[in-house]
């Protein structure tokens, strides 16, 4: 693959958006949450609305939009600092010290409402903004003075979510990914949740210039996250049993620079394995097996253009599970795809391999809900350098309970501990502070070590 | 855990009665000697609560009252005759007061809230008349047992839009360590995905000997 | 036995300690947790001082006493509701809203304090009281003004612990039992925590006139808790393997009347599975042997008259581990004490045992740390009836998962769930809330379910 | 967890500095071509730090100075600049508006905490230039993995004062149900007893873009 076609990326102002950039689409505080690529011709349809992306082309990460109704039909119009400071303002005043109001004499029924969805629509024709169509359902309620601060807060943001959809853009990293996927997808990372790939990550002592050997069945998450800490230094190995890789397609999802994705390899773990004596003849032949595996993967990605190709759904937008929706342009722009997704994933070159036979990896990280933890790691510890650490995460603990005894009893590591990572989220909110209700109460579990040298396994030299 | 003070022939005092879950239990735990009266501000609350009791035969237990609490006190007519008060009130501060005067020396007031400023303000209040005030947050984590070694830790998340491609199973050649344990039991819990991540705080306190 | 033995305890106010009665004495605010029975003649070393109990006598449980020196050396005399008062509403003035001062500028040593040892007890042989040696320490303190409230509060109370320690008199329940075996012991009521505890209750359904079967292996907390939930009605049975029923000395600690007594009752398992058509003769046979058995274990409580004699320690008064002793008198009054333990834990009558075998137990709770909960679960579960509710407590999840996976495979219960509970305490104080820094992080495991008719195990009729 | 959103080559402010633990690994995330700025009001506090970072070869990446950040907030030379700014200070809220002109558009900033108080007050004054403004608890649990099965589950408290009397095993006779799954694995895990239960609270929040 050539390494020089439309190399502009490091021209780009990371803080904006740019042509053919990755973006995470928060719509509605968090109710759906949409991976897409910004370009010319990529659409994102909301409620029942087409309207394109192009609008947030050359905007800072951050800003948010607001559904309108262009003279061209729907589009994004940027929301501005003033206006969003009015509504937190409004928002924030809502929130009295002690309630003295509650619901008592309030009977809520469909009747409150005197706007009818033809007077809306007809508000809509003369070309009512959302927020004016929201202050005129506001005005219309019979109930609205009734309520207190809390549920009028609750009513003006339902109708604002409905009437003037928000969408918040935001930059893709290992932290807003692996937030996206856990919240609606988190089968396809594995369940590994935030906290738990921050742990990975420092307990495996992920630092610039580590050369880190993973093992990643999460979907790409833990590679992309390795990659994003090493910054275009030391290289992440993203090794595999068998012929074919594992995908990692949430890597195309980060928007790495060219310099990054070179440091991001794969390469079977038997090249990894063979004789330490380095018969290159044999690496060589395997090498040329898998440069055609991956090159057929890639056209695969190629044609999907991202790795979860979900056609967009309609959603309900008071939907409280939030959605996660990956989409695609409609009209493809090759050229900076190509310049975004050929680099990560390439074979390790032979010197490398060969450099880390004679040093061992800098450290190990598993992730792979499909493999069993002591068979793997028995495979790969030989590959560190001793005092190396490891991680592994699994979501059972018993797997990792029977490997951390066999290092044990094996003399192989030291240091060994298995935790689990709680992570709770609170609403901070005057009078109403306490843990969220809801919350993810698995976060799995990480078996973290030290590489020592053991009698009873091959050695590196 | 509520109810770990509240023995048989106890006589007790709740507010509010709400769906009367709390009730129930109580009533259970008192059962057969003892009594619980509990008040709810909301007439037709109180009716459907006492209605259900009726239906699960604790209406000999249990005395159902509308009665504003936090305005108006618990009735003085069980001044320093009760055992325990459980408080589920949005402010409870008003309310413990009275509870005070109801509780027998020695006598535990429980409050449940779902927020910390609640327990904040509640806590200042027990403060004068109260001693021993501790505040708990009680979680139930619940486990899901799976058999199998390295099976189904993925897909059933209830949609099929493309979990990961990769769907094989691979195994390294199991070496033959003599060390080794056995790799797997055949039954393997794991928690739950979802959980009930906070229900509110649970305040206890101990009427203070005079 | 003989069961008219001056039964006096229904006379007792339940709220007000009597000669004989067991107490839980907090000492410095749970600093030393002691369990005692109060009689003339048993005695308590706080400090390197002896102290009678006597003055405890006649008051009410929740009273607060404090060590002075009497007339005929140290006594515990009680402290007056005024004093106590003041002394709280101190501690809640010291807190201010947002700290202001803080320990930048202090620098502590130990030549802040200008009262020497000499001075100390000089001022003691002129009968100064604990709180005036308190004061005056802190007037002869050259730092105490220049400390934030916070350090000022912790200094002022290091004192008074040390001068003027002080005894809360708490009652003993399922609850204050358990949570003071829990802080020092927790290996002898096998970790169960309070709200373990509470939870096996709750799912055990345990309520009045229920017939419970419990395996009891933690010290009798279990059967105690039962007994204590029941009032006076049903039963708990409990129940053991081989020849020797388990330790129960727990239940002792519980101020039971001989009605609760009554209803605590030993049983060997062979006893309850016999022959479903109650061939009597069997019964009768092993009953004998049993009788003399508990019998004999009988004898060895009497001398030792309480569960745990441990002699009495000498403690740290800065301890932060908290103590918990099990003093026992030293003149004993064995009438008083006789009539209080000989009633819990006799055997089941023939009757009763086969009314068992008729209906079955209303439901079974396990904690039995040393036995297989597979196993035992197998054993047990035939003698419930069925649709009842079944509640198994173990330190360890993999016992339990096994236990569950092989009910659901035999088709024997219902509704099986693993639980494991969270607590948190918290502290609540003006600009200072926050969970506790140190927590147990360990409730157990809970598995839970119902029974229901299986074909493949022996059933009721 | 904190470190997160820290890659190579951001600058990053922290303040105070403490035992310059969490400085160590920012300092390790913005390496090779990052910069961490770090100040503590001790005088004596930051000089140790600096040593420390000169012995573990992290000197080249953070720069250590003496400055009460919540009197007079950080160095005006970093307006605009900065990608993340870390507060562990007793009164963050006073550091927060500084903290707010140092950051960069979207930049982020993150504060810890022990006390709920310190994060309703920094909360407050977080929500007139932040926003997606996030509170977390995050907790580390630890296992002890021990081999055998049912053994050794009690004493080993480290006193030897009579732990239950009852220490024999014993077993039930193992039934043939032929569905049966094999008891017991020979490595258990099982929480280890006594956790941290509480180290403080993070709270997350992102500059507003103007």
């Amino acid at each position: 693959m050539s390494q020089n076609k439309l190399q502009k990326d490091s021209n780009h102002n990371p803080r904006v958006t740019w042509e053919g950039c990755s973006v995470l689409l928060d719509i509605n505080d968090g109710d759906r949450l949409v991976f897409a690529r910004l370009t010319a011709a990529s659409t994102l349809k909301i409620g029942n609305k087409n309207c394109s992306l192009q609008p947030l082309i050359g905007y800072p990460f951050g800003s948010l939009f607001q559904l309108e109704n262009g003279t061209k039909g729907p589009c994004l119009s940027r929301v501005l600092p003033a206006t969003e400071g009015n509504y937190l303002q409004e928002k924030v005043d809502f929130q009295i010290k002690d309630e003295s109001k509650d619901n008592r004499a309030l009977v809520d029924n469909n009747t409150a409402q005197s706007l009818t969805g033809e007077d809306i629509d007809e508000m809509r024709r003369q070309g009512a903004t959302g927020d004016e169509i929201v202050e005129a359902l506001i005005a219309n309620s019979a109930t609205f003075e009734k309520k207190t601060s809390f549920s009028q807060e609750k009513y003006k943001l339902k109708k604002q979510k409905k009437y003037a959809p928000r969408v918040l853009l935001r930059r893709p990293s290992a932290r807003s990914i692996s937030e996206a996927y856990f919240k609606k997808y988190p089968a396809r990372i594995g369940f590994l949740r935030v906290d738990s790939l921050s742990l990975l990550l420092s307990m495996a002592n992920v630092t610039a210039h580590s050369d880190v050997l993973v093992v990643d069945m999460v979907g790409g998450i833990l590679t992309g996250a390795v990659a994003e800490r090493l910054g275009g230094t030391g290289y992440v190995c993203n090794t595999y049993l068998g012929l074919d890789p594992y995908p990692m397609g949430i890597v195309r999802i980060f928007n790495f620079s060219n310099e990054i994705c070179k440091r991001i390899v794969q390469t079977p773990l038997t090249d990894l394995r063979s004789a330490q004596n380095g018969t290159s003849v044999q690496i060589g032949s395997r090498e040329d097996i898998c440069n055609i595996k991956s090159q057929s993967n890639e056209e695969i990605s190629s044609s999907n253009s991202l790795p979860h190709t979900v056609s967009m759904e309609e959603t309900a937008l008071s939907s409280e599970n939030g959605m996660l929706d990956l989409i695609t342009e409609t009209a493809a722009s090759p050229v900076i795809r190509a310049c975004k997704t050929t680099k990560a994933g390439e074979k390790a070159s032979k010197e490398t391999i060969n450099l880390w036979k004679e040093n061992g990896f800098s450290s190990l990280i598993i992730a792979a809900p499909d493999l069993d933890a002591w068979s793997t790691v028995k495979e790969l510890l030989p590959l560190l350098s001793f005092s190396a650490p490891f991680a592994i995460y699994h979501q059972y603990i018993q797997p990792l309970a029977t490997c951390m005894h066999n290092l044990q009893l094996g003399k192989m590591a030291i240091g060994l501990q298995i935790s689990e990572p709680w992570l709770r989220e609170y609403q901070v909110l005057p009078s109403r502070t306490h843990p969220h209700m809801q919350m993810s109460a698995f976060g799995g579990y990480i078996l973290s070590g030290t590489r020592i040298c053991s009698s009873d396994q091959p050695q590196l030299k | 855990m509520k109810a770990v003070k509240v023995v048989p022939g106890c006589l007790v005092l709740e507010s509010g009665t709400g769906s009367g879950s709390l009730t129930t239990s109580l009533a259970r735990a008192v059962a057969p000697t003892g009594q619980v009266y509990t008040f709810d501000f909301h007439e037709q609350r109180a009716a459907s609560a006492r209605e259900d009791f009726e239906r699960t035969g604790l209406s000999s237990l249990v005395t159902v009252g509308v009665r504003d609490v936090q305005g108006e006190g618990f009735p003085e007519e069980f001044c320093g005759l009760v055992d325990s008060v459980f408080l589920d009130l949005p402010q409870p501060w008003l309310a413990i007061p009275s509870a005070g005067k109801m509780l027998k020396q020695d006598g535990i007031l429980c409050s449940f809230s779902p927020c910390i400023e609640q327990v904040q303000h509640s806590s200042e209040t027990l403060r004068s008349n109260f001693t021993d005030i501790r505040t708990f947050e009680v979680l139930l984590r619940t486990y899901e047992v799976r058999e199998g070694k390295m099976d189904s830790s993925q897909g059933d998340e209830g949609d099929s839009l493309g979990s990961l491609p990769c769907k094989r199973r691979q195994r390294l050649s199991e070496g033959s360590n003599q060390h080794e344990t056995s790799s797997s039991p055949t039954a393997m819990a794991k928690p739950s995905g979802e959980a009930r991540g906070h229900t509110g705080y649970l305040t206890f306190a101990r009427l203070k000997c005079f």
